[in-house]
This record gives C-alpha cells, structure tokens and sequence, in this order.
C-alpha cells in the first residue's frame, strides 16, 4: 500500500497542513509556525524515506518506482499518473529540503506585514505545486501543478515584497503564464497527434517510435520551448527574474532561485527532449547560443548592478544558462551535468539569497553602497558564510557549482552524434569555449561584489549599530545548506548515482 | 402569380423598415419602423407558404399560422413598446433616441 | 395577368410607397397615416395569395388597433405635430444599410425563386382553424399567455406610481395640484390576470 | 612499499585544515603547531617515498650502465609510477571521474619540493604572525593551500588536477588579501585571482578537449590515447596551446605576469611558500605532467620556447629598477619561470631540475627578505643598507641563496641554468637559438640586479630609522636550513655521465628510453660564457653600487653622466657598454614601461571595459530593450483597449446598424456557403 500512495500523500501532505494552518484562530497566530515546522519536517522525512525506499528497496534505482495510476477525466484520458525516477527525486527531495529550512526561517524572519499564518499555508501550497510538478508523468497533472505554483508565490511578492512588489508580482505572474498558454496548446496538438492520451510515458514511448511527424515535432517543441524558455528563464525571456527577485521576500527568492527556475530545466528533460527527439536535434544549437548568451549575458549585467538581490537574480540567469548548455547537448553527460547544476544552483542560491536577505534585514537597505563594505567586520560569520557562499557559487572546484559547470562544458565538446552528423560540431566546440569564458566573468563579477561588501573597513554608522552576527535560527536554517553544499561537491555521486541510470534511459530515443 | 411580386414588396418593406429604424428621431416612429418590418415577415410567411404547396405541400399550413403567431407578437411588442417610449417620455420628456444616450463611454 | 391580378400587382406598388412614405415622412402624423396604406396593402397581398382570414386579422389587428395606438402614442408624448425633419446624423448609414438589404434580398429572391408562381388556391378558414387547433394547440396556448403578459407588462411599466414627479411639461402648479388631489382615475384600471384565454387578439 | 601511503601526503594538510578550522583558538599555539606537525609529517613520508622512488629509477639506470650507450633497459623495466584510485562519480555514459593518485619520479620530486618550502614557511610564520589577530587563520589557509597543492601534484585524473590548480588559486587569493582591511591589498587579490582564472579558463578549455578526444579525464588514459595516436594534430595542440595559456596564467609568464609584483602585498611567507616555490612553478609542473603530449604537438612546444625566453628577459629588466625588495624577488622568479617554461619545450630534466633547485633558493631569498623588512620595517631597499653587519646569519644565507641564483659555479643555480642552456644549445634551430642568447642575456641580468639588491641592503650605512637586530632564531633557523640545499642540490646531478644513472635525472625520469636517448652532458663553453656574463654583471654591479649604496644611481638618471666619467677608471669596456648604458638605461626603463603602462593597463583597462560594457548591456539591452518591449506589449493592450472604447458613442442607432451588418454578412456567407 505504501508503494502507490507514499508520493501523494508526500505531495499533498504540506496541502493539508496549509488547510490547517488557516483554522487557526487569528489570536493565536504565532502558532502557525510551528505547525507549519511540523509539517514540512514530516514531509522532509516522508521524501528522505521515498529517496530511501528508491535506492534501497526494491527497485534499486531503476526505471520508474512509486507509480500509481488512477483515471481522472477519463474522456481525454488523462490519469492521475505520478512515479518518481532518477531525474525527479533529487529536485523533489530538494524542494522538501528547502521548504523545511524555509519554515525554520520564518520563525524570527518575516517581512513587514507578518501575517504568519497567510504566509505559512501559501508557502505550503506552493510546496504542494512544486513537488507535484516534479512527479507528475501525465501532461495535464502536470500542466496543473506548473500554474498552480504561479499563485502562492504571486501572493508571496505582491504582499510581502519590497517597494515595487504589485509591478514584479504581476510580471511575473503574466510572463510565466503567457509562456505556459503556448505549452498547453502543445500539450493538446500532442495529445491530438499521438496516440490519443496525455500520458507522458506513453508519449515518450510514441514520440521514440517516431509516430510525430517532423514539422509537426517542429511546431510542438516551438510551443512547449516557449513555456519552458519563460521559466528557465532563458535569454530573451528573463527580464521578469529580476524584478521578482529584488521584491520577493527572502522565502519567497529562495524558493522561486531553489526550486521554480528548476521546474522549467526539469521539463525539458522530463518532456521536450524524450517526446519530440528529432525537433530536440534541430533547436538544441539554438538552445545552445542562447544558453551561452545567457551566461555571458548574465554575467556582464552582473557588473553592473549596484542592488545585491537583484546581482544574485543575474547571477541565476548566468547559472541556468550552464544548465541550459548542458540540455542543448542532447548526451547522457549533457544532461547529468544539467541535473547536478540545478541542484548545486539549487542549495548555493537557496543559500545565497539567505544570507542577502538577512544582510538586508539588518542593514535594512539592498544597495551595495548602503552597506559600504567591511561585512567582515560588522558581522564577521555573516560576512564569512557570504564569502563560502559566494566563491561557491562562481565554481570553486570542490563545491559543486564546479562539476556542473565543467561537466557541461565537456559535454558541450563532443555533443551526440545527431548534432555531429547535423554538423554542428565545431558549432558545439565554439560554445564551449565561449562558456569557460564565462567563467572568469562570473568570478569576476562575485569578487567584485565581495570586495564592495565583505572587505574594506566597514563606515562609521554600522561599526556603532552592533549589528546582530548570524542568529541561532539562522545557523539552523543554513547548516544543512552549507553542510549539503561541501558534501556534494566532495562526493558528487550523491547526485550524479542517482541521475545517471535515468537519464540514459530517458535519452534512448535520441540514440545518444 | 410570380412568387417575385410579394417577395420583393415584402424586401421593400423590410429594407424600408430598417431604413426608418436606424434614422428616424422619434421613437414612435421607430416603433411603426418596426411594424413594417414585421408586416414585411408576415407576408414572406404567406408567400413562402404559397410557394411550398406547389411541390412538398404544406398541411401544417405552417407558413399562414406562423403569419397569424408573428401578427400577435407583433401587436404585444408595439404594446409594451409605447410602454416604454411613455416611460422614456416621463423621465426624459423628451422621445429623440439621440438623448437616450447614458450607456457611452 | 389577369385583371384582379393586375389590380392587386397595383395596391402592392402603392404598398411600398406607403412603406417608403412612412420612413421619410417630414410629418409625424402622415408617417404613421402612410403606415395605414401598407399595410392595408399587405392585407390585400394576403387576400391576393389566398389568405382571406389573415387578410381581415391583418386589417383587424395592425389598420384597426395598433395604428390607433400607435397614433395614441404619438399624442400621449406629445410629438410636434408640425413638419420637422425627423432624421438624426447617420441617415447615410441608414440608408447604405437598408439599400445594402434590399439588394442583398433582391439577389437572394432573384436567385433561388426565380420565376416560381405561387400556389394561390384559397385556404378554407375551417381548415385553418383545425389546424390551429389541433397541430398548432400548444403554441396557440403559450401565444395567449404572452399576450396577457405583454398586457400586464405594458400596465406595470405605464402607470403613475404615487408622488412620482409631474409629468415634465404639464402646466402650472395649480392644475398640477388638482390633479393631484383627484383620485388617480386616469389610470386604465384592468384587474390584471384576467387570464381569457386568447379571443382578444388586438390592444388593451 | 611505502609508495602505497603516498596518498597520505595530502591527507594530513587537510585533516591539519578541519582541526585548525574546528578547534584552532583553543590549542595552546593556536592553531600552529597542527600544521607544523602535519606537514613535517608529510615532508617525512615524502622523503621515504622519494627514497622508495628514486632507488628504483637509479637501480634501472645502473643496469643501463652511462647515459649515452643506448641500450635496451634490462628486463624491459619501466620508470616508477604506481597509479592507484577510486571511482569517484559516474558522468553519464562510460565517463567517470577518477580520484586516485599518480607517483613516479616527478610527482616524488615535486612532494619533497612542496612539502619542505611548507614546513619552513610553517616554522618562519609562527615568528612573523605572532601578533596578528586571525594567526589561527593564517595557519587554516596554509594547510589549505599545501592540501590544494599536493593534490594538484598527486592527482591522476584532469578533473582532480583542476580541482587542485583552483582551488591553489582560491587560496592565493584569501592569502594575498590576508589584510582585506586596505583596499590596495584587495585590489591585489581580486587582480591575482582574476588573471590566473583568465588562465584557468584556457586549462578548462584544454582539460576538456583532451577529455573531449581521448574520452577519458584520466592522465595515463590520455597520455595512451597519445602514444597510440589516431588523433587530430590539430586539436591536440589547440588543446595543448590552451594548456599553455592555463600555464602562463597561474606561473604569471609574459602576457599574464602583470598579477605577481602586486601579490607581494600578502604576508611575506605567503610569497615565499606561493611565489617562489609552490603556485608558480604549477604551470610548469602541468607542462611537465603532459610532457610526451607536449613532445607530440612540436607548435605547442615553440610557443613554450618563445614564451619563456620572452618573460626571462623582460622580468630580469623589470626586476633592475624595483625599489621594493619583495617586488625585486617577485620578478626573479618570474623570470626564473620563463627559464623552466623555455627548457620544458627542450629537455624534461633540465626544465624540472631548474624548478627543484630554484624552488629552494628562492624561498630561501623569500624568507631572507622577510627577516630584513622585519627588521627594518619598510619594503623598500632605501630605507635599509648596512645590514651585513647587524644581521650577520640572514646576511650570510641570503648572500648564498643570491651567489646560487645568479648561478656562480659550484653552487646549485649553476648546474640547473647550465642544463637549460646546453638543452637549448643541443636542440638548435630558431627557438633554440632564441633561448641560448636570452638566456646568457637574462643570466647577466639577474647577476646585476642580484648584486645591486645584495649591496643597495647589507652594504654601507643603515638609512631607514629605528635600530634593526638579528631576527628571532624562529626565523633565521630556516634560512639556515634552506641554505645547505641552496648550496649543495646542485650537486645531485652533475652532468657527467659516470654519475649520471644516479643523479637527478635518473631520479625523475617518466620513460627509460627517453633518459638514454637524451643523456644530460657538460658542455664546457656554455659553461665557461655564461660564468663569464654572471661574473661580469656581479662586477658591473659592484661598481656601481659599491662606493655609495645609498645614491643608488638608477634613480637619479639625470646625473648619469656625471657617474659615468668619475667611473671612467673602471677598464672592463664590456660592464660600461653593456650592463650599465644599453641595459640599465634604455632597456630596464622601457620594459617598465612597457608591463607597466601597456600591459598592466590592459589587463586594468579590460577590467573596466567589462564592468562599462556590463552596465551599458544592462541599462540598454536589459532594461530598456527587453524589459521594455515587455512593458511596452501591457501599455499597448492598455491602448488599444482605450481606442475599442470610443466605439460605443451612445448612439443607439448605430449598434442597431452594425447588427443588420452582422445580419447582412451573415447572409451572404450562408448565400455563398450553402
């Protein structure tokens, strides 16, 4: 009985600890965050025990595991299918992760409207919609889960953002949904096309026994690419990842850089790629430029950028852009490095966007200048976590931004065989060398960043203010971040094991 | 007799009736506008029930029952028309459809 | 063509022209005069396919009732009884409008009956009312109730409710007062619902 | 087999890092003496696995008999090399990622370099950072940084190596910016470990296409792939000449050396344990690593040639006018790199047996250095002089350490340059020829900024203010210990072929028919010139310096003439010519000139361009370009919908109009339709 029902009762659980977060009565409001810790704990360990259960038990890491398959509107056959395999389980238990540590945050850390209990329970929702996304296998549940997270985290920025919260959370909210409007209208040509069912399996199954025809291949990966390019965000389409950012809360930033820009990598792997191959070989070198673009791109306006949330927003469009890199290459290298580079991007940005915001909170102003450096001193852990963090996140070997980046970059060296024949190796050769460049722009725009705000001597105004070092809760929320970041990039296994078998099953159809 | 004759009396008096319905002033005139072309239908009713007895056969008589329906609807609807241009008159004191213009942008 | 035919192909002409008059009239009151002319020459269209009942019912109903009312009408609201030019600024559109309909019409006409002739035996007024018996019954039946609606309606809508404003260009206060005090006997008192079954076709 | 607990070497730094990081301030020395006993732990297990190596190198040699008989190796007996390692990730495919360690004649080599300079840096810091606040810091990011390079040395697979190579680099960037308070030192820092990623990025790029063409991250795999050949020239020596790059950045040769003078402005056992003996020679450690890709790709090797003899000559220029005695050093070794780069792209031995000596010496110098600012408290060379007899032991030492650099015969720096330049000699052709000339060029050059440096320090009176003392015993015992070697390493390969299958070069070989094939022998003129050109930049030196140290000419310019006639006396045309009006003058102010203005420019300037061009693309192209179509597509729904607005004018009329006109098209569609 476990075995089918462990993934919807580890989905829906925090949905049902949201409902019971608004029973409570408005007097009594503080107890909203303990009962919010409780459930996100429970959920953690529910998610640890199916990450357990995959490797351990019976299905030892293989295929698919935890399916359950029911009808759901049986007209357009599209069932409540949920499984879990190698790709989704590391992002799955991840956002469980990062939702709990998010809980602990909130005890002493909320912005100015508190409201503790409207917070909780739509933090909890948006946990649900996230790790439903992840294990969805029918387009339909899928293509639910994907809007569902768009309105607990509009509520996020809109209520308890910064000054220009109604702007960034409207943004977001259309520019997101525009993209996903195109993704349903694939998700329906291909339910038409193909063999008459939303079921990703059997899609995938159709889209490798080649029953799409190309042009048609053409127009549906156009369509879901649109979708998924928004959410990434790739290129021309991240003008929205800033804005949300610097208004976002700090939960709010963490979850949205943590878990939601994976939910568009996640569908590239999980639907584009497998069901639409032969498309997936003609866009993966526009794929490729714009992934490039978008670290140089990224990197550049970096530089520029005098707000520090809003430095770390680029810095993910950077960051995906690795990851994007890796897709384009369409090999089982390509796409584990992608995998890894979500999760790495995952833990440090998570934890970058910590570490801003409670260096927000205290100095009450975002701006570099505001905080004018000298960190170290102010609040030496602070400013020594921002540092960790920060030479983490420009991909210091051991950490595991490293092995994202590298692996990708070698992936992007020989990519598969389709793209050689296609010519389009030197193409590849070329976009690598372009992204190791990208490299030196990330450490320089992070050291610069540094320097303006760890190093120098702090002014005047902030030696006096004695501004609180790093708390207890925050050391509780942080720890398994740091701990996590070091662990897997000294024993990449961790991750790499567990994706690895997946994904060369998924990428068979594109023969890689 | 040709079918044409009271089918194009019937256009006239329909195209007539638009006519009066899109420029007339007065709302009593658009009201008899109206009229006309419910006249105009009444007499299609009838010429297309001549029409049909020549080859299917009509012994419903629908076409001149009909007729008799839309005459009776056409008498209820001048009935509560005037109803309503009164009122307008009450309250506006005037029938010019041009000052019954609230619902503009 | 017959003589009768000719005679009736005559009324049709003057038919329209009424019609046309109607439309264009600079007087409010020969408009609706003109109103009269068509439709008696619609009657006399029915007559002439063979529609005696509905002939008569079209000269009982529209000539005798609601042209009266409609005259009604024009003097409750006061309309100026002067030649007046009666159109507002989009009489271009209307006329494109309507001379666009008539074409279209023409064509349609023109193009499917072509020169079919009508099947003008006379229709037994017996048979008619069978049939509206019997076939027809359950329309019959709701076409009543409509009528009684549209007549509670019409009551509803046009009655003075009490310590409504005066009417806007009644006269003096004196006369208005008076008024006033009289009780409202103006009004048309009917017991609403009378509910007799549909005989009385035709106005309040 | 103790070659089996090699992997410990780098262990114990790192356990040494986690206790320092974890229980640091509570210990007794703070944190000290973890590292201390760590690395003599490690300095003492590389010892024995030298021992273990060398002794089976030299056992083969022996059997050979002399170099030069080319004889077949008994029993097909192969150099040392023990290569052990886990799996430690899968990367998808057959691709794997290997942590094991790789020891033969280099690596051995290499352990014993890095692991003796760390001890005594260890030692010397405890002295030099006594009073410094974050002392248990300082000790952490030691260990770190031997950790990082004892991987770098030891690791079998390129991911490892790159692992390693940045994490090297992280480390010098937290130890140059040791004091982040002032903002110079960050400056420093932040340029430091930007150029060297500029080169990491071509290592990346190189690491990769290797990986990318023999399908395996692993050095033996590639270095088969290699032998077996079956690959694209082409792509190899793009791949090697990206090494290169990687190289010339992290051992700051020509192009990228801008970064190194600067970094002086960490703690001066930071230069010592970085500059002169550990993180610069990584590149060259890394040409030496890939030495037979390297034989494999000739173009790879003339850039190699050119680059090194390039910087030699033009760091000892630069070294000639510093004023600061660490910067003086810094170019030193700068241009004592271009020296190894030039003789990798000829002869392994020579290049990697310069790198050994070298290391030692110049730390020594380093250290050296450190007691004199200690004492004097100043960087600069003006406020010091007289100093030979306060500071008698750091006088001595460093005198050694200078007479070795500037390769007087019998000491260690003679036999190392020697060999670069018989190699160069012996391999001839156009690079040969370029390395052979500069290289006697550069010899003159460090031998007459040397002896400036000795005189313008220890000889005539102390000008700085304050009364320097002989450093702590803390101090000068390492300087002592670093002087034997300084003085008699050399000796340890003494180029004649009876003692050659014991000697140094025997010790580090990678490949058995290589050390017969090409013997290392003396030749006696080389020798005999390039004595000759160092003796005589000693004396050109000395004559200048020797009167008054004090005036030190090269600053007043303008009073060269009236210098140069009351020297007039001094016969030897070949100083007056040469060393003092060609070199000192003209040359030395133009190479300033040049690394300063030019490249150090261009590196300052890219760095601005960049951040100019990033807030250009982000005010332009971000926000108004892209952010603004986006906004501009919600203004323009906002406008047209005002523009459908006035569509209802209240004319009643109208809308009856336009729905006849439905009616009418209607009508016609259903006409034509039907």
């Amino acid at each position: 009985m476990w075995e089918a029902s462990a993934l919807t009762i580890t989905v829906f659980l925090p949905l049902v600890g949201a409902a019971l977060i608004t029973l409570i009565p408005k007097a009594k409001e503080e107890a909203a965050k303990p009962v919010a810790l409780g459930v996100s704990l429970l959920a953690f360990l529910l998610s640890l025990a199916i990450l357990a259960g995959y490797y351990l038990g019976p299905p030892g890491g293989e295929g698919l595991a935890y399916q359950l398959r029911v009808d759901w509107i049986p007209v357009i056959d599209a069932s409540y299918h949920v499984a879990i395999d190698g790709i989704s389980l590391p992002l799955f238990v991840l956002s469980y992760l990062l939702t709990f540590l998010c809980a602990v945050y909130t005890f002493h850390h909320l912005e100015e409207p508190g409201r503790p209990k409207a917070f909780l329970s739509l933090m909890l929702l948006l946990q649900t919609g996230m790790a439903g996304t992840f294990v969805a296998f029918d387009l339909v549940l899928f293509f639910v889960f994907w809007e569902l997270v768009l309105v607990p985290m509009y509520f996020m920025i809109g209520i308890w953002g910064g000054p220009r919260r109604e702007y960034a959370a409207v943004k977001f909210f259309l520019y997101t949904l525009f993209g996903s409007v195109f993704m349903l209208v694939a998700f329906i040509a291909l339910y038409f096309a193909g063999p008459g069912t939303f079921d990703i399996v059997a899609l995938q199954q159709a889209g490798a026994a080649g029953e799409f025809g190309l042009t048609f291949q053409r127009l549906a990966f156009l369509g879901i690419f649109l979708g998924l390019a928004v959410k990434v965000p790739m290129w021309p389409f991240h003008t929205w990842l800033p804005d949300a950012h610097t208004e976002a809360p700090t939960v709010g930033s963490v979850l949205l850089a943590g878990i939601l820009l994976k939910m568009g990598t996640y569908g590239f792997v999980r639907i584009a790629l497998p069901i639409l191959p032969d498309a997936a070989v003609e866009y993966a070198p526009i794929i490729g430029a714009l992934a490039v673009i978008a670290i140089l791109y990224g990197a550049l306006c970096c530089l520029a950028q005098t707000d520090l949330k809003r430095l770390i927003a680029f810095s993910s469009v950077g960051h995906m852009g690795f990851v994007m890199l890796g897709i384009a290459t369409l090999t089982p290298v390509g796409v584990n490095a992608a995998i890894f580079g979500m999760i790495a991007h995952g833990i440090i940005t998570g934890m970058l966007f910590f570490a801003v915001g409670s260096i927000k909170e205290r100095y009450h102003s975002r701006a570099i200048a505001d905080i004018g450096g000298g960190v170290l001193q102010t609040m030496p852990r602070m400013g020594a976590v921002l540092t960790f963090v920060a030479i983490a996140s420009l991909g210091l070997p051991p950490l595991p931004g490293f092995w994202g980046e590298v692996v990708a970059l070698y992936a992007a060296f020989n990519p598969a065989e389709a793209l050689v024949d296609a010519g389009f190796l030197t193409f590849f050769r070329v976009l690598m060398v372009l992204g190791a460049i990208g490299t030196v722009l990330t450490a320089g725009y992070f050291l610069n960043m540094l320097q303006k705000v760890t190093m120098g001597t702090a002014p005047a105004r902030w030696r006096e203010a004695d501004l609180s070092d790093v708390s207890a809760i925050e050391w509780g929320a942080w720890s398994p971040l740091l701990v996590m970041t070091v662990a897997i990039g000294l024993v990449p296994v961790l991750v790499f094991g567990i994706t690895d078998p997946a994904v060369s099953a998924v990428l068979t159809a594109l023969g890689a | 007799m040709q079918a044409v004759f009271p089918l194009t009396f019937a256009a006239l008096l329909f195209s007539a009736g638009v006519y009066g319905v899109l420029s007339r002033r007065n709302a009593v005139l658009v009201l008899m506008s109206v009229e006309l072309m419910l006249a105009a239908v009444t007499v299609n009713l009838v010429a297309f029930h001549g029409l049909v007895t020549t080859d299917v056969g009509d012994p419903l008589l629908s076409g001149q029952a009909f007729a008799l329906f839309v005459m009776a609807v056409g008498a209820a609807e001048v009935g509560v028309g005037l109803a309503i241009v009164l009122l307008l008159y009450r309250n506006r004191a005037t029938v010019n459809v041009d000052d019954a213009d609230l619902m503009k942008y | 063509m017959s003589v009768p035919d000719l005679f009736m192909l005559g009324a049709l002409v003057l038919g329209g022209a009424a019609a046309l008059l109607v439309v264009t009239a600079r007087n409010v009151v020969h408009a609706a005069l003109y109103l009269v002319v068509a439709l008696v020459a619609v009657a006399a269209a029915f007559l002439w396919m063979g529609a005696e009942f509905l002939a008569w019912a079209q000269v009982l109903v529209y000539v005798g009732a609601v042209v009266v009312l409609i005259l009604f009408g024009l003097m409750l609201t006061r309309a100026p009884i002067g030649p007046m030019a009666q159109h507002n600024e989009n009489r271009k559109f209307a006329v494109a409008v309507s001379v666009g309909l008539f074409a279209l019409l023409m064509t349609l006409i023109v193009t499917t009956v072509g020169d079919a002739t009508l099947d003008v035996t006379p229709v037994r007024v017996a048979d008619l009312g069978e049939v509206l018996y019997v076939q027809w019954a359950f329309p019959f039946m709701v076409l009543g109730f409509l009528l009684t609606v549209a007549l509670i309606g019409a009551l509803v809508l046009a009655r003075r409710e009490e310590g409504e404003g005066p009417l806007p260009d009644e006269g003096p206060d004196d006369a208005r007062d008076e008024r006033e005090r009289a009780p409202a006997s103006s009004d048309v008192t009917s017991a609403p619902g009378s509910g007799d079954a549909g005989q009385q076709i035709g106005a309040p | 087999m103790f070659s089996e607990w090699a992997w410990l070497i780098p262990a114990l730094p790192a356990v040494s890092v986690l206790i320092i990081t974890f229980t640091g301030r509570a210990l007794p020395r703070r944190g000290a003496e973890v590292g201390l006993v760590a690395m003599a732990a490690a300095l003492v297990l590389s010892l024995v696995v030298a021992w273990e190596v060398f002794s089976h190198n030299a056992g083969i040699t022996q059997a050979i008999g002399p170099a030069g008989e080319a004889q077949a190796a008994p029993g097909g007996a192969e150099a040392f090399l023990l290569e052990r390692g886990l799996t430690l990730t899968p990367l998808g495919g057959d691709l794997t990622v290997e942590l094991g360690m790789r020891v033969d004649g280099l690596t051995a080599m290499m352990f014993l370099l890095v692991s003796a300079v760390s001890l005594m840096v260890h030692v010397y810091s405890v002295g030099y950072l006594r009073d410094d606040p974050r002392f248990t810091y300082f000790f952490a990011l030691l260990s770190l940084f031997s950790f990082s390079m004892l991987l770098l040395v030891i690791a079998s697979d390129l991911l490892v190596l790159l692992v390693g190579w940045e994490l090297v680099g992280i480390c010098s960037f937290l130890l140059i910016g040791f004091w982040w308070e002032d903002k110079h030192n960050q400056d420093a820092s932040i340029k430091a470990f930007l150029t060297t990623k500029l080169g990491d990025v071509g290592l990346i790029i190189g690491v990769v296409a290797l990986a990318g063409m023999f399908g395996t991250f692993s050095i033996q795999g590639v270095l088969d792939g290699i032998a077996a050949g079956g690959f694209e020239q082409g792509l190899l020596t793009f791949a090697l000449l990206a090494m290169v790059l990687g190289a010339v950045g992290k051992s700051a040769q020509f192009p990228l050396h801008t970064w190194l003078p600067d970094a002086m402005a960490g703690p001066t056992p930071v230069s010592a344990l970085i500059h002169a003996a550990t993180m610069v020679t990584a590149g060259v450690f890394l040409v030496a690593r890939l030495f037979p890709a390297y034989q494999a790709a000739p173009a790879a090797q003339a850039t190699l040639a050119v680059i090194g003899a390039i910087t030699l000559v033009m760091a000892g220029l630069l070294a000639l006018v510093q004023t600061d005695l660490k910067k003086v050093l810094a170019y030193s070794t700068v241009s004592q790199l271009g020296y190894m780069v030039a003789a990798l792209s000829f002869s392994y031995v020579a290049g990697i047996f310069h790198l050994f000596t070298h290391g030692f010496f110049k730390a020594l110098l380093f250290l050296g250095a450190g007691s004199v600012i200690h004492a004097a408290h100043s960087n600069h060379m003006t406020d010091m002089g007289g100093l030979r007899r306060v500071m008698p032991v750091t006088f001595w030492t460093f005198l050694a350490g200078s007479l070795a650099l500037i390769a007087i015969p019998p000491l260690a720096g003679f036999w190392s340059k020697d060999e670069i330049l018989v190699a160069a000699f012996e391999a001839g052709g156009y690079t040969g020829g370029l390395v052979l000339v500069l290289g006697l060029l550069g010899g003159l050059i460090t031998a007459f900024y040397m002896t400036r440096a000795l005189y313008l320090v220890f000889a005539g009176e102390f000008r700085g203010h304050g009364h320097p003392h002989e450093s702590e015993p803390a101090m000068t015992a390492p300087l002592v210990a670093l002087a034997v070697p300084a003085v008699a390493i050399g000796w340890i390969n003494l180029p004649f072929p009876a003692v050659q299958p014991l000697s140094f070069s025997s010790w580090v070989m990678f490949d058995v028919d290589y050390w017969v094939a090409n013997p290392i022998e003396l030749n006696a003129a080389i020798a005999a010139l390039a004595t000759a050109l160092a003796l005589a930049g000693v004396l050109g030196a000395r004559a200048i310096y020797r009167e008054a140290p004090e005036r030190d000419p090269v600053h007043h310019l303008g009073l060269l003439s009236h210098v140069l006639e009351r020297r007039y006396y001094l016969d030897d045309l070949y100083t007056d010519l040469i060393a003092r009006t060609a070199v000192r003058d003209r040359l030395a102010p133009a190479a300033v000139w040049f690394s300063d203005r030019v490249l150090d420019g261009a590196v300052y300037w890219s760095g601005r361009g960049t951040a100019a061009l990033g807030r250009v693309l982000y005010d332009t192209g971000d926000q108004r370009g892209i952010d603004g179509a986006i906004n501009g597509l919600g203004a323009s729904a906002l406008w047209s919908g005002a523009r459908m607005r006035l569509a209802q004018s209240g004319n009643v009329q109208l809308y009856a109009g336009a729905l006849f006109i439905g009616v009418f098209v209607l009508a016609v569609v259903f006409a034509t339709g039907a």
